[in-house]
């Protein structure tokens, strides 16, 4: 079980903002592809990865990034602060 | 050497004076303060999302490479989340340094961190709609001029 | 787009509040202050020179130089001279900009001009005597950066 | 007739903030000459010229302008505001 967090358009497109996940995948890439093959909204929102950033356990990441031992991964565009 | 998010707007000039108090010693001290723009004429409110828990921990890892970078007397962000009026200030960051040249260096540092690497998200409320900002090419940009540097005292 | 020179302290916080309130529909505003450092400690005072009438004009005219080059909303620089003590301002400028890069470089630009072209000179007063404070090389290098670029945008 | 002011350690070492000078010099430079060869206090300020800069009526001038119109003329070290 993972908790699996989405913030602005991507939280918006999917509907939710955090949701726990049972998964079997072992990399971020696999945890989309699962979510991708849930439902249209989830492949929506995960349609174009070059507009999605990752985080794990709150520290940025990369698609490619291990799921071992992580507690939290959170979806979201790039960053708009300052 | 704080680091705040809130909800609440701020003093620019009372924060800027107690930075300055603060900074006993320092000979140079910068601020930088954003505020929301009308810039197309109909904006109602900006609404910015962030990210509980890694939105502190960005910030304070921002702060502590600035402080590593520069030998900095102070060093001070604070970013507002919620929504926010016309005119009233999002952030502002504020550096106290021996030499001008390092607060200026310190607080363009922040600022482009700020605005790539710090989870906030802007959304635009106007009367036809809501709209996500895009991040800006340009921000990103800046942030390649303080790659390759680490160790250089600027 | 005030300038002064007087003998007076100001407060920081309330110059920048009243600066920003001025800077209406500014998205980014920046401000740099100058304060009597103790370097050596024992620095009593510090007096400050200057030249009436030809430094509101050279103060003046940086400020418009800076006008010129970059779009600002605003553009602020107080100046004090007489006998300052350790730990008081010394001076601060403002400015303020649609966009963060603008306001940055043009403060940078003002306080570059500011410490070698406009007609004020230190003199650190400590219980061994009195020394007039050397300007430095680096100053002068700072301006390098501003020539040739008259007709760009920051 | 032109005004001379000092300012610094100019001023400290000739010993006076400004006066009104009886010249025949066409440039700065003729009146630096003039001065210096007055009194040894006008010697000692302007015996390094590097260390020295000129304004006339008030604009940062060079020891080569001229002094046709010019009113007044100011001595001071290199600027140290900020």
């Amino acid at each position: 079980m993972i908790d699996v967090v989405y913030f602005a358009w991507v939280r918006e497109r999917i509907g939710l903002p955090r949701e726990r996940v049972e998964t079997s995948a072992t990399s971020v890439a696999g945890l989309i592809e699962e979510l991708t093959a849930r439902e249209d909204r989830y492949a929506a929102a995960f349609a174009d990865l070059s507009a999605l950033r990752v985080a794990l356990d709150q520290e940025l990441g990369s698609f490619d990034s291990s799921l071992a031992g992580v507690r939290e991964v959170a979806f979201f565009p790039p960053m708009t602060g300052g | 050497m704080t680091v705040r998010v809130e909800t609440q707007p701020f003093d620019i000039g009372a924060e800027t004076n107690a930075f300055a108090a603060a900074c006993d010693g320092a000979g140079a001290i910068v601020t930088f303060t954003g505020i929301v723009r009308d810039v197309s004429g109909g904006l109602i409110a900006m609404e910015i999302e962030h990210y509980p828990g890694m939105t502190e921990r960005a910030l304070t890892a921002i702060r502590d490479e600035a402080v590593t970078r520069w030998s900095l007397g102070g060093a001070l962000i604070i970013h507002r989340y919620g929504r926010l009026a016309p005119g009233e200030q999002i952030m502002m960051v504020a550096t106290a340094a021996p030499h001008r040249a390092d607060a200026f260096a310190a607080a363009e540092f922040l600022m482009d961190f700020l605005k790539s690497r710090a989870p906030f998200w802007k959304k635009e409320i106007t009367a036809v709609g809501a709209t996500w900002v895009d991040s800006k090419r340009s921000d990103e940009d800046a942030l390649q001029r303080w790659q390759g540097a680490d160790s250089s005292k600027g």
